[in-house]
């Protein structure tokens, strides 16, 4: 049952992401990564992570996309810029394979001895809750924790200091 | 990690947080604030960074970690972080002609200049890859603003998003990197990475592989340097001063934390992918500055090229681990006094909304203005590794660190590499002392002046005489080697 | 004390160059052009004079000393402070590189001098002045510093100097090119002489003087070095030599860098910059003592150099460029002496070679100063009676470097010939015979063409033609003078005898302390004996001259018809067109290079001149290529970084086994 | 078929390459930041992947702060975006080269 799950929802993501690239509408392809990060949302849960499952619809499926559709709305562009990256779509495809395919063959030499992972015996009970998270956030990780505000007070700081009207 | 550690962790990192108060002080101040009285924020800055040079003192003294260890406090980061906040110190007394004449928005330029700085300087210690990954992305989110901090200028936009498309996909490859280490060794601390290293694992030498890439690129080495020339032509010249100096040197600092920490374990493997882009690096560096028709451009290209020298150090470490280290140091160190020197000067022959960039806006200086025609010059040999200048100095170190630990070829191809550099350093010259003037050059600035005698100064002192300057460097690769128990 | 020799000319050049060069004087303190002058003239002198009377003050000092202890070392501070590497401000006054002060601050002081007159109509007089001694403080440098990085300092400090004054006129674009080839000429010298450096340290683990000299007299220490280390250093440091003193193949920036102003030309590139790489190898004597190979290299090349640039001069026309090929042919000589292990001869003629070399240079300079510019000698002729000084003193000159008895060049030149001859280098001694013969014809036929003969000078210019002014003519006297005497403090001891001096060849003497591996002291068994090399070398010189006095005064129709011959004419243009030397560095760059990097680019070429040109071109192609890869668009970089970021991950994944 | 970590690893290396694939072919400005998105995500899957594995949660809180950055990311070249976009009219990115050479 997971493992049919799995795919489906691999699928889904993957399918997604080809949107995302291959799609010459950015509301379709913004579209597309909503659906690509809601399916990793879900396997996040499989993975048993249901804190980070939660936080990544809100803030990355709702915040992030939010913000996407936003500026794409807002630039309001036109119909004739969309149409560049429709052709070709076979050849640009086939070299993703390529890539793929390439990447695939020299992962399987350098992989060819097979990794090992020092698996954990058993998960902790409170794995993946928000009460499992808080407490290696808060005690193991408060520094980088603090530092993000920091980013944002940064990244706010860059917007303003970019989008906002007026020399003054 | 309970509350008086905490407390007394927070107290160790005096000189961040001194820093990042500053930041918020100038940008809350700022709004608040209008017309001319802005310009005050400018002493704001510089209090701030001076406050935050002086608490950095103590840690060459005593150095600690804080955090449970994902902060080490070491002379090695005191060593950068001096770099860090004496450039951007400079830089920041430097840009305040450029941006009042640019009329660029005050407070959120010295606050992202300092932010960046905060960033760089979390880097410089960072033992653990959470912190490490925000210090980067707080560093280099900064830099991505100030390149496209003209928004009058549409190359400054294009500068910055360039900057900001291509960095996000480098900073992706170094988070996918992170990841794979973390899944090798189940920990993101440099210490426990290293105690659990196992080459024979592909997950750790993925890992490895990546991370370099995503150092490398911040360094701006072959065969990730395409960025460099674009975006230091496209930013404020001030910026791009700042940036080659600051982000270039922090990129060090983590990449040798990083690589001789965390992953000594393939340290030979890795030593030799460094050979290659050291000897690429400053090779085209070199090459494509000789062509180049805009300085400023010409000055990206040559910044590559001094990564390659910075980077032959890091080779040489492979023989002696302290004079490598220590000779790395001391270049980025040397680096920034004449490199954010250089651009100052093109910063203060800027005008009315006008970059200095071209050859033509500096034929002639000799005539008009001779005394920056003197600092320039310095400058330019300085960067051609001329003696008595601190670039002599510091690549004699360099290659003779090479030369020690049996790194011939390398060192070769180096000072050929000099040898060609001085080339295109010297049409520098060429053009401003012996070339009519073209344009008209801007009045005296007080300000850029203050900076330009201290860097005009530094770059001669330090050559004739070097004084401490060079033991500081051999304690702080000490220093360095002792956090992990190497010495 | 020591210090102050190689300070004042610098404190000279600080005054000079920031209050008058920098403009302030005019500006600022609104003083006048004739005053500014006079200052600087002043400044400019008298730290020279003051330098020069410290040199022999300390001269005084040292022969005063035991002839074993002669040396003085003043250590100022440390400069490179690091354990093993220490390297400090040291400098070191023993007889080698008394010498060379010696040598350097007098010469300097006349041509300080010459030059006030020389360059008085100059608007950059101040400019001029701060150049010259910023060139003396960096070649004080060179000579008197310690250690081979402290050379490496002057090294490069007198190249930059060099540089500056030979696009002093920089609003000729050619002189300006010219400047800027000479220093690229230079740095592919350096390159080889810093490797040497390098190597030096990590052979010996030491860069200064005294500490890689005790060890390599160490035969413990050097017995564990693979003599072919040392051969390879020697010879690194030989190619800086062949760059700075311009020695084959290298040569080819001294006769364009005769662009500068001719005080320059004297100074620099004839007296005292150029001769660097003799002094270098005379300092590290050791190193070539213990390397046949890199003895035979020096020669070979020296030999080489010196025919092939005597033979060029002697067609040139250009008064300055004579001289110049002429320099490069001396240079050669002196190369052949310290190359074949006879150190203190091949000092010496550096010495005698400074005083005629500089006095004929101040000559031409005087000859075309008072022709207004003119610098062809087919344009002058009979200026005997309008310059009687210039005429008597470059005559003087001309019969020393000819080999004349009695004078100078005699007996420096002898010493080299006699040495090479001893110690086998039997071809050798006969190029240089040879080039003697040349040696003294070309300069005969200099000074016959310039001096003598018919006036060929255009009557607007013969009514300007006058006698140069005291502050030009005196330094030529003295230099003439010395040109005389200079020789005689190197006679030696087997012509000393014959006239009764006990003690002949002081300068032998004097110098033996700082040459540190035994002179081979005068055979016993060779074929010849002194006196019939000696009469060999005086054939040389009566020959040569009397050549061009037969050819250029007894039958002047000679040289035409010489030229119009069909069996000798093709040799003609060979020599006239320097021997095309630039053209075929051009032509092998490229065709090796260019063709290599884009075919299509070979007939874009111009083939105009030297292999600066060549490599030039081989970089700039290079870098087309890199820059056309600069497309400025986003996703081509971001493709570009991702094979990099894989190339780097399939490396590290499969370098490691 | 059981689904194990190495499944999660492979679908995260692809979402990996697609995202680069995005940078690189794709010309619109704002479909290469949600590329770069794609990047991050598949950086995400693989920390929570491996986390699991492990079990232990530094690799889950390694997620939240990537999404910090990918926030501040985004912001700040959405801000770009529009600033490129009131000079030049466009989102096209082969149009900025203005700084080549």
């Amino acid at each position: 049952m997971e493992s049919v799950l799995f795919y489906i929802f691999a699928a889904a993501s993957v399918a997604g992401a080809l949107l995302v690239v291959f799609h010459k509408n950015p509301i379709a392809s913004a579209l597309s990564l909503v659906l690509t990060l809601f399916s990793t949302a879900v396997l996040f849960i499989f993975l048993l992570a249901h804190f980070v499952a939660a936080i990544q619809i809100l803030v990355y499926a709702g915040a992030i996309m939010v913000l996407f559709m936003f500026t794409v709305m807002f630039l309001n562009i036109r119909e004739e810029s969309l149409k560049f990256d429709a052709q070709n779509l076979p050849v640009k495809l086939g070299v993703l394979l390529l890539i793929l395919f390439i990447f695939g063959y020299f992962a399987s030499i350098g992989f060819k001895k097979s990794f090992s992972l020092n698996h954990a015996a058993s998960l902790p009970e409170s794995f993946g809750t928000v009460e499992g998270v808080g407490e290696v956030l808060f005690k193991d990780y408060l520094l980088p924790f603090e530092l993000t505000s920091v980013l944002i007070v940064v990244a706010i700081l860059g917007v303003v200091a970019i989008a906002k009207r007026g020399t003054d | 990690m309970d509350l008086s550690e905490l407390f007394k962790s927070t107290l160790l990192i005096g000189p961040e947080i001194a820093l990042i108060i500053t930041g918020i002080i100038v940008m809350v101040v700022d709004p608040l604030i209008k017309g001319e009285r802005k310009r005050n924020l400018f002493w704001i800055a510089l209090v701030g960074l001076a406050v935050g040079f002086i608490l950095n003192l103590e840690r060459f003294h005593n150095g600690t970690s804080a955090f449970s260890g994902a902060l080490s406090l070491d002379g090695f980061a005191a060593y950068f972080n001096l770099i860090f906040i004496i450039g951007a110190f400079l830089a920041t007394i430097l840009s305040k002609d450029y941006i009042e004449s640019m009329n660029l928005r005050i407070g959120e330029y010295y606050a992202l200049i300092i932010f960046s700085t905060s960033g760089m300087m979390i880097l410089s210690s960072a033992r653990e890859f959470m912190s490490l990954f925000l210090g980067f992305e707080i560093m280099s989110v900064s830099v991505y603003v100030l390149s496209g901090f003209n928004r009058r200028s549409v190359r400054s936009a294009e500068a910055g998003i360039k900057y900001l498309v291509l960095g996000g996909f480098s900073s992706a490859i170094l988070l996918y990197g992170i990841a794979l280490i973390y899944g090798a060794s189940g920990t993101i601390f440099l210490d426990e990475i290293a105690a659990n290293f196992n080459a024979s694992n592909p997950l750790y030498l993925a890992g490895t592989a990546l991370i370099l890439t995503g150092f490398i690129f911040k360094i701006g080495a072959f065969p990730l340097h395409q960025w460099v020339p674009d975006i230091y032509e496209g930013a404020p010249v001030t910026v791009t001063g700042f940036m080659s100096v600051g982000v270039k040197a922090a990129a060090f600092a983590i990449l040798l934390r990083v690589l001789f920490e965390g992953f000594s374990g393939i340290e030979a493997n890795w030593m030799q992918a460094l050979w290659i882009v050291s000897a690429f690096t400053m090779t085209i560096g070199n090459l494509a500055a000789i062509v180049q028709t805009s300085i400023k451009r010409m000055l990206a290209y040559s910044s590559i090229a001094h990564a390659g020298y910075a980077l032959v150090g890091v080779v040489a470490s492979y023989g002696g681990k302290e004079l490598g280290l220590s000779s790395v140091m001391y270049y980025l160190f040397a680096y920034m006094v004449m490199n954010l020197g250089a651009f100052g000067v093109l910063a203060y022959l800027s005008k009315d909304g006008k970059e200095c960039e071209t050859f033509d806006d500096i034929s002639g200086i000799w005539r008009r203005k001779p005394l920056t025609a003197i600092a320039l010059g310095i400058f330019m040999f300085s960067l051609a590794g001329i003696p008595p200048t601190i670039g002599f100095f510091a690549k004699y170190r360099v290659f003779l660190s090479a030369v020690k630990a049996e790194f011939f070829w390398l060192a070769i191809i180096g000072i050929l590499n000099s040898v060609i550099s001085a080339y295109y350093y010297l049409r520098v010259l060429v053009y401003a002392y012996m070339r009519e003037e073209s344009v008209v050059f801007p009045r005296f600035k007080p300000t850029s002046v203050v900076a330009l005698t201290i860097l005009t100064i530094g770059t001669l002192l330090l050559g004739i005489l070097p004084l401490n300057s060079w033991d500081l460097a051999i304690k702080a690769a000490g220093s360095f080697l002792l956090t992990f128990g190497a010495k | 004390m020591l210090a102050w020799i190689i300070f004042a000319p610098l404190i000279g050049a600080l005054i000079n160059g920031l209050v008058f060069a920098s403009g302030f004087w005019k500006k600022v303190l609104h003083g006048d052009e004739h005053s500014e002058k006079r200052i600087v003239s002043v400044v400019g002198c008298g730290v020279i004079l003051i330098s020069a009377a410290i040199s022999s003050i300390m001269f005084l000092k040292l022969r005063a000393l035991d002839p074993a202890e002669r040396q003085i070392i003043q250590e100022l501070f440390v400069w490179i402070p690091s354990g093993e590497f220490q390297v400090s401000y040291g400098f070191l006054f023993d007889s080698l590189s008394c010498v060379m002060a010696l040598v350097v601050t007098w010469v300097s002081f006349l041509i300080h001098i010459y030059s006030i007159g020389y360059m008085h109509e100059d608007h950059s007089y101040s400019r001029y002045f701060t150049y010259l001694n910023i060139f003396v403080f960096f070649m004080l440098i060179l000579v008197l510093g310690n250690s081979f990085p402290l050379m490496f300092v002057g090294w490069e400090g007198v190249g930059l100097a060099s540089y500056l004054l030979i696009g002093f006129w920089y609003d000729d674009p050619e002189k300006a090119y010219a400047g800027r080839k000479a220093f690229i000429v230079n740095r592919i010298g350096d390159f080889g002489f810093i490797l040497g450096i390098f190597l030096i340290f990590f052979v010996f683990g030491s860069a200064s003087y005294g500490e890689v000299f005790k060890k390599a007299l160490d035969p413990g220490f050097m017995s564990n070095i693979p003599g072919a280390v040392i051969t390879v250093i020697a010879l690194l440091l030989f190619v800086g030599a062949v760059g700075k003193s311009a020695q084959f193949p290298l040569y080819v920036w001294l006769p364009d860098a005769m662009a500068g102003p001719t005080p320059v030309s004297a100074l620099i590139h004839a007296a005292t910059m150029v001769t660097a790489g003799v002094y270098m190898v005379a300092r590290c004597n050791i190193f070539y003592s213990v390397s046949p190979t890199a003895q035979m290299i020096v020669v070979g090349i020296a030999a080489f150099t010196a025919f092939l640039a005597a033979t060029i001069a002697l067609t040139q026309n250009d008064i300055k460029k004579v001289l110049a090929y002429s320099t490069v042919s001396q240079l050669g000589y002196m190369f052949m002496g310290v190359g074949c292990g006879a150190y203190i001869a091949g000092m010496f003629h550096l010495v005698t070679h400074a005083f005629f070399k500089a006095l004929l240079f101040l000559g031409s300079g005087s000859v075309i100063h008072a022709l207004g510019g003119e610098q062809d000698i087919r344009k002058m002729g009979g200026l005997r009676k309008f310059l009687p000084v210039t005429s008597l003193t470059f005559l003087v000159g001309t019969l020393a470097i000819s080999g004349i008895p009695l004078l100078s060049g005699f007996f420096s030149k002898d010493e080299i010939l006699g040495s090479l001859y001893e110690r086998g280098f039997i071809i050798a001694w006969i190029a240089g015979l040879i080039t003697a013969v040349l040696t003294a014809f070309y300069m005969m036929r200099l000074y016959l063409l310039t001096f003598e003969g018919e006036a060929r000078a255009s009557g607007e210019v013969k009514q300007l033609i006058h006698e140069s002014p005291s502050s030009m003519t005196l330094p030529l006297i003295i230099l003439a003078v010395l040109s005389v005497i200079g020789g005689y403090m190197g006679v030696p001891e087997f012509m000393g005898k014959v006239v009764g001096i006990h003690d002949s060849n002081i300068f032998e003497k004097f110098l033996a302390a700082s040459i540190l591996v035994e002179e081979i002291k005068h055979l016993e068994h060779h074929a010849l004996g002194h006196w019939t090399l000696v009469v060999f070398s005086i054939i040389a010189a009566f020959l040569g001259i009397g050549l061009a006095f037969y050819t250029y005064i007894i039958k002047p129709s000679i040289p035409e018809s010489v030229a119009k011959n069909p069996g000798i004419s093709s040799l003609y243009q060979g020599s006239y067109g320097k021997w095309f030397v630039d053209e075929i560095y051009n032509v092998l760059f490229v065709r090796t290079f260019v063709r290599l990097a884009n075919i299509a680019a070979l007939f874009d070429m111009k083939i105009i001149d030297g292999a600066v040109n060549g490599i030039a071109k081989v970089i700039g192609e290079a870098a087309a290529i890199l820059r056309n890869a600069q497309t400025g668009i986003l996703r081509f970089y971001a493709a570009l970084m991702a094979i990099g970021a894989t190339a780097i991950l399939i490396y590290i994944v499969l370098s490691v086994k | 078929m059981i689904v194990t970590i190495e499944h999660y690893l492979v679908l995260s290396a692809i979402l990996f390459i697609i995202g680069a694939y995005g940078v690189i072919i794709r010309k619109n400005l704002v479909i290469v930041l949600m590329s770069l998105e794609l990047m991050l995500n598949s950086a995400n899957l693989a920390f929570v992947a491996f986390s699991k594995a492990l079990g232990n949660m530094t690799g889950q809180v390694f997620m939240i702060m990537t999404l910090t950055v990918a926030a501040a990311e985004v912001a700040v070249g959405l801000a770009l975006v529009v600033a490129i976009y009131t000079h030049r009219g466009t989102l096209d990115i082969d149009v900025l080269k203005m700084l080549k050479g």
